[in-house]
């Protein structure tokens, strides 16, 4: 019977049989490329050959309708091949220049926006949410729906001074990764510990261990061994409840959304960088997260109109200052921006470099 | 008796709106009446109303496998399902795409198929780490479903404490900056840990990432415990007509500005005839100057990689990213690769051995430190490795002598420097 | 009895080669045969050869000192004062020079004689924090030397757990990139900090120092705890035809090589027509484009001056460079010099309350934070006090709204920012 | 009686009185600079004013016929008025272009080098040593003496490509600061402690409180209270050893010379920085401690053909790359080079940037 059925430990597939034949006949020879309008690269291989990429945006989390709609089109214009990126865009690959328009007209009316190219802001790195984590203090499909109906113009254009590159992450954990702009959930209230359950359900020291600023102890209430924390000392940062889910660190009220910006992970010019804590405490409003929504469009306003091209939005706010950003967005500055973490200090203007 | 739709006055707000909306699919989903994942997916959408409107999540977790495997199956099981029985689990598959993420129809076709019979019919496209990831299923289901997609050729990908799913950038397969065969590398170091991957006793997590640049398109950096880059030793191609076109394009002041001004090295310099002088020994490898003229600038021809070890979040100390310890790694001939191999092998051994529980390889390099990590590993201390050297006196150099001896030995003659 | 001269075959060789020789010096002295100082310095002498010969000092420490102060003597005794009797006191005097270390020779000529008749005819001009050091005086000489020495003006320098002797750069005596009158800003703070300067009862030591720009030339920046450092507000002053001639002077290629390239912050950019493009904005006021074109730019005219605090050598923690307490301050007329002074009181009172035992305020900021510190001494806090932001979540942030509400009372009227 | 006379608490004396009067009267509204030849400054005021400097270098710890000396050369040229700079170096101010040539064949002539401006090596920052502190591992006025003297030619010439500002010190202390170039004494064994004594001389909980690493715990030694070092964790600084003079951390042998660079203190394009560790290990040979000399001149030898104009030392390095400093100087890297100090993470290299 097939529960018995010993796996076939296949690993990582060969790509070579799916890819597209053109990206596969000339695997490793491009020579350059170029982009003949926001959505669309146009690659050109050592070979002469040449091949066009129609870039859509899609909801990452799929119902199969939906995958199959891609699959349809992909017979009709690429001879039945696609291919995803690493943001959940899907990209089509066609062998003449005039097959381009055909395929944007016929994704776009079947409802996928044609962009995410070059210095657009591409689709937002998604993570589970209320969805299917078990720690959440948000959900991800849904603010990333909000977000990017509010971004859809910036997808499809290509106005921005560099590639904007967004992240979600449903809490401090942070799945979503580093971003350009980085909406994360951030807890402001210490949990609230369901003790009954600790005994049971907690391996103590496992959660002991977790804390970084070990404000947690081992206690005794009413005679069962539980947790306790102290609350002076606790940053609020949920790392005790995955491992131990009566920690209660989520709460509809307190756990707010704070925004992150200038993360970066290529080694392009400068060196790659975490994002930046600029704003905390907005509420976390589903179902469309209005305020997240306009501080993110605020803060893309000001890197649009200021920072110059190539700038990604960490360097464009090392040339101008941090003064001068807070200035330009609006946005107020205050002592939890100061970093008091371990190491802080280097984050500490250490010179007379100055913006005024 | 099929359950009817429930009211989800929340979601429904997030069906408005030019982006694709997954509360539009899943709701296909729920009125595909008849099929078998019609009332799960409709239970499933109360559910998810509920967090909305209650602002919290309602999945826990559970010991939920295949057979012979150990992780890739990350189990859910409702904490309210007296009101929705239907989907009290909803578990994922995470399946290992193809390298690249490159489909032929036929495949995702049958993914469908199999997932319209034994899951939710809800796909993602991918995970963060890169996995396909079928999303609701129940326990009876999960093996039934795996079955289908291994015999299609495919395998689980990671979860918990061993070698996760990995990404390779597009690279080779469709961009002129590939400097090694991304998805080649990739296939063979994971493939090489699949046992750490579906038996999982490190540690912790360990993820590899693969880029064919500097310009880190697979988020590697930060986002791998090891990150593998393409990189090369060689002087820049430069094909200087095409430069001064793009000097014309652009305009003087501009391509200043843009390229000369942004080199983080000041390593070009732009000649009074508008062609491109490049300080090849001061270049560190960005990729900038050669984004900006894809046409004018290549990387050279001597390739290869560079190996960073430690990134990751947040958790405990702060997020890290990984530092380099192998500044060059020619990746060539199959030899070449098998060294990489090699090298991911020895580095999960040591951390298996040496990191405490939970830890990741970048904190347990913080904690031991790089010398003694690289000693233990058995690589060679480079200057590559560092920013800068100690800015501190607060060292017992008395075995100076000694080290002295080492670097000049490697030094002196090739035959170190070779292995 | 006098003593002949000491074989010193070791520091012989040090009166050889072109750099005017100390030894030579000394030499000089101790054969001035007659003078009081003779035999002590031939004494001194036969100590240092021995020092050299056993690679080893001979001075201890002690309590000497003048009548009212409690700093500014350093004792020295011989622990070898059996071999070398006559210098077995070799006590050193730390003066103020006049801000700036200007002198006229009347001046210096009378030091000369007093230094003759009382200590040993060594003086060093000067010590790394500014003193005049008189090096070399009996104990029973100590309070006849200051008492002439103070009769002609001048005054005792700091050591100890005090305020010490301070530097302000040649700035506005010779330099056109003065942003302020650094002589009045020194000789006001230093002077209204007398009492902790000659009866110091600080936690420790505390260095104030003044650089008229970003140049720095007094090293305020890492060796000064309170670094008063020039710079301006408005845009720079460009002579566009100078500039021209400077390109013209370089070459074009050379001109962005050496100054569009090398600003730190990419606020220049060169015109096609060869003038300069100058971003303000951007300009972190480094003074590296105005050093290079000295006649075509210049600081603007809005000016005043930026503090550091903390900056000191490495000691417990490690060095630690000065970082910004406050951005701008206006310097132009007395009630603006007198609000530098008032701050200097207030932080070295902050420090004296809160500071542990030798503890310097570079220390004492790093272990309770910059925030604390801020508002203990009142001061607002503003983003060019940072680098950037915080880069991790590890902070409790439910007085949001107060601190929203705090910034903008401050940016929303101008009354706030006045204090 | 004098013993009792109270001290005229005057302060820091005005400059006024004492400064060349083209300088007072133009203070504060000086125009432009540039520099006529080595050792030679002219400043021109927005008066019109003119005024040259003749620099020149000095012993520092001068006797007082050396400091005559300099009084006569001022009366002669200068109206009596003469200045020093923060690196001991003399300011000779004439107000007329046809007294440079004679000022400077005097100084010379009265042994004094006329250089130390613009891109030159400028005297050596210069501390006690074992002329007058109570804790060197080394002289001061030795090095600096035997050092200016095979630099020498770089003081008097401005063939650099920048200012190059050195600095001793004649323990870990390092009253010099810091460097473009460094020489600084480096312990390298722990303290040797001589018990009878700590007892009588030393605060012990003070002493214990200077360690950096808390090597330093109280002891008992044949009955005494005294301290002792865990050697394992000890990394010989010295810092022990000011305040608790037992604690015998100079040895002729074990005290060695370590040479740092990159130090800088002004804000000039790069922010300030510390000067790192290059050379450890070199012997404390009096009197003219070679092995420095040399290594002092290999690194500068290095700077000088390979920096371009206006590059610091460190920047030049920051440019170049650590690989190739260790390549162009021939100087090995070893494992002490990598900081194992708190932080020390961030000396790292975090990024794809490398030097090959
Ligand atoms: C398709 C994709 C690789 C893949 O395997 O899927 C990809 C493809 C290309 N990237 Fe990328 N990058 C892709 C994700 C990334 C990421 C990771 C991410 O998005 O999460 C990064 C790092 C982001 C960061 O630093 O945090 C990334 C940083 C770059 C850069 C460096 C940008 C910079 O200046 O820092 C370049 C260079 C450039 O822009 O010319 C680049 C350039 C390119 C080029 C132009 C390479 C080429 O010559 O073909 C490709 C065209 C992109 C386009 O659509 O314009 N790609 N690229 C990924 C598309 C993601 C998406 O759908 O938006
Ligand atoms: C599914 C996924 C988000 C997504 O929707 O794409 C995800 C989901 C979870 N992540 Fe993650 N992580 C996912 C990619 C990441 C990434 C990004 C990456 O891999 O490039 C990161 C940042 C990089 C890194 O590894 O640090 C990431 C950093 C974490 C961490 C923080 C680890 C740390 O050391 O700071 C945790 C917590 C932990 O490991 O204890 C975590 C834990 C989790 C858990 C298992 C929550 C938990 O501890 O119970 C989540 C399970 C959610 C669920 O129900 O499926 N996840 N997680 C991603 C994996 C999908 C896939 O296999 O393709
Ligand atoms: C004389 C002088 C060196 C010189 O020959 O020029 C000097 C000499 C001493 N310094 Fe210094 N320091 C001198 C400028 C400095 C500087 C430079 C500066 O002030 O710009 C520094 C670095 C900046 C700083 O303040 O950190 C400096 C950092 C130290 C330290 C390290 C403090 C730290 O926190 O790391 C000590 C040790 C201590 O304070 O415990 C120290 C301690 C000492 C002592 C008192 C040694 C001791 O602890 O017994 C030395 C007395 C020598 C003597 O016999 O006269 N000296 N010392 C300088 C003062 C002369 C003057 O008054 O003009
Ligand atoms: C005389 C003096 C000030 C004083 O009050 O005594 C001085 C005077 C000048 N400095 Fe300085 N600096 C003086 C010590 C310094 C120091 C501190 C030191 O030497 O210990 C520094 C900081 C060193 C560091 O960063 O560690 C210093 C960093 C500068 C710089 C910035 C250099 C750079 O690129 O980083 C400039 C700008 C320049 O070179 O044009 C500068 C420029 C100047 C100018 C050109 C300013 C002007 O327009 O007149 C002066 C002529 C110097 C010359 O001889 O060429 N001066 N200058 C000091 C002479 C010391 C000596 O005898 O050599
Ligand atoms: S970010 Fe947090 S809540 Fe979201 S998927 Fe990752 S672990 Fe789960
Ligand atoms: S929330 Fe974070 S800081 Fe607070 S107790 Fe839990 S782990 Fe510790
Ligand atoms: S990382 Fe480099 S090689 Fe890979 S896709 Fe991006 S640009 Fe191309
Ligand atoms: S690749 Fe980067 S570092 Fe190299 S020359 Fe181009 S811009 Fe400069
Ligand atoms: S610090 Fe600035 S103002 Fe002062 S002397 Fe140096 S260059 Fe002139
Ligand atoms: S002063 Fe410095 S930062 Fe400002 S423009 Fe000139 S070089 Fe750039
Ligand atoms: S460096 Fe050390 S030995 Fe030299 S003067 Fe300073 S404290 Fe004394
Ligand atoms: S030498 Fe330094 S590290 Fe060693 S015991 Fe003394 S203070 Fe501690």
């Amino acid at each position: 019977m097939t529960e018995l059925r010993r796996p076939d430990e296949c690993g990582v597939p060969d790509p070579m049989p799916f890819m597209h034949p053109v990206l596969r006949n000339n695997y490793g020879k491009w020579a350059w490329h170029d982009r003949p309008r926001p959505g669309v690269l146009h690659h050109v291989a050592e070979s002469g050959d040449e091949v066009w990429t129609v870039k859509a945006g899609t909801q990452r989390q799929m119902d199969i309708h939906t995958v199959r709609k891609l699959c349809d089109i992909a017979d009709a214009f690429c001879d039945g091949h696609l291919r995803f990126t690493v943001r959940s865009n899907v990209e089509f690959m066609v062998t003449s220049a005039d097959k381009i328009d055909p395929l944007i007209k016929r994704l776009e009316a079947e409802g996928f926006p044609v962009g995410g190219t070059g210095n657009s802001v591409s689709m937002i790195s998604h993570t589970q949410g209320w969805l299917h984590c078990d720690i959440p203090g948000t959900d991800a499909s849904g603010v990333v729906k909000s977000l990017m109906d509010t971004l859809y113009e910036e997808f499809k254009n290509e106005d921005m001074p560099n590639r904007v590159k967004i992240t979600t992450s449903c809490c401090e954990i942070n799945c979503g990764g580093q971003g350009d702009i980085a909406i994360n959930v951030q807890h402001t209230k210490p949990p609230r510990i369901n003790h009954d359950l600790v005994a049971n359900m907690c391996e103590r020291p496992a959660v002991v261990a977790r804390c970084p600023v070990a404000a947690i102890r081992p206690a005794l209430v009413n005679g069962k061994a539980t947790l306790e924390v102290d609350e002076k000392k606790c940053v609020c940062c949920g790392a005790c409840f995955p491992p131990c889910p009566p920690m209660q660190i989520n709460d509809p009220e307190h756990s707010k959304i704070a925004i992150w910006v200038g993360g970066k992970h290529s080694s392009t010019r400068s060196r790659p960088a975490f994002h930046k804590l600029v704003v905390a405490g907005l509420p976390n409003n589903a179902p469309r997260w209005p305020e997240v929504a306009e501080h993110v469009r605020m803060i893309l306003s000001a890197y649009k109109e200021n920072a110059r091209p190539w700038e990604r939005m960490g360097e464009w706010i090392d040339r101008i200052g941090w003064p001068r950003f807070f200035e330009l967005t609006g946005l107020p500055f205050t002592k939890y921006h100061v970093d008091n973490w371990r190491g802080g200090r280097s984050s500490l203007n250490a010179s007379a470099h100055l913006h005024f | 008796m099929a359950r009817k739709m429930p009211e989800t006055p929340l979601l429904d707000q997030l069906e408005g709106g030019p982006w694709p909306s997954f509360v539009t699919g899943l709701k296909r989903l729920a009125q595909d009446e008849g099929k078998p994942y019609a009332d799960y997916v409709k239970s499933l959408l109360g559910q998810l109303e509920q967090s909305y409107r209650e602002r919290k999540g309602f999945w826990k977790g559970g010991t939920v496998g295949v057979f012979g495997y150990g992780a890739g199956v990350i189990p859910r099981f409702s904490e309210i399902a007296g009101e929705w029985p239907e989907s009290s689990e909803f578990h994922t598959l995470r399946i290992m795409p193809p390298a690249g993420m490159h489909y032929d129809t036929a495949t995702l076709r049958k993914f469908c198929d199999v997932w319209e019979q034994y899951g939710s019919g809800l796909i993602a496209l991918h995970g963060q780490s890169g996995d396909i990831m079928f999303q609701g299923c129940k326990t009876e289901n999960v093996q039934k479903a795996w079955d289908e997609f291994n015999a299609m050729g495919f395998d689980m990908g990671g979860a918990g404490a061993g070698v996760r799913t990995s990404i390779s950038c597009v690279g080779a397969a469709r961009c002129e900056q590939s400097c090694f065969d991304e998805a080649k590398a990739m296939r063979m170091c994971v493939n090489s840990a699949l046992d750490d991957m579906h038996r999982p006793s490190l540690p912790y997590k360990f993820k590899f990432k693969f880029s064919g640049c500097a310009n880190d398109c697979s988020n590697a950096t930060q986002r791998a415990d090891m990150a593998v880059l393409g990189t090369w030793r060689d002087d820049m191609q430069v094909n200087q007509d095409e430069v001064k076109k793009k000097v014309a394009e652009l305009g003087r002041k501009e391509f200043i500005n843009q390229v000369i001004r942004m080199c983080p090295s000041q390593a070009l310099s732009l000649n009074d005839d508008d062609t491109l002088d490049v300080d090849n020994k001061s270049c560190v490898r960005c990729m900038h100057c050669i984004n900006v003229c894809t046409k004018a600038l290549k990387p050279g021809k001597d390739r290869g990689v560079t190996v960073l070890l430690g990134g990751k979040r947040t958790l405990k100390i702060g997020d890290l990213l990984g530092t380099v310890v192998v500044p060059f790694m020619k990746l060539e001939n199959d030899e070449d690769y098998q060294k990489l191999v090699e090298l991911g092998q020895n580095i999960i051994d040591f951390f298996a051995e040496n990191a405490l529980e939970h830890e990741r390889i970048g904190e347990m390099i913080e904690r031991i430190g790089l010398v003694n990590f690289l000693e233990g590993v058995g690589l060679d201390l480079d200057p590559n490795m560092i920013r800068h050297p100690r800015t501190n006196p607060y060292i017992r150099t008395d075995g100076w002598n000694e080290e002295v001896e080492k670097w000049n030995a490697r030094h002196g003659g090739g035959a170190a420097a070779a292995e």
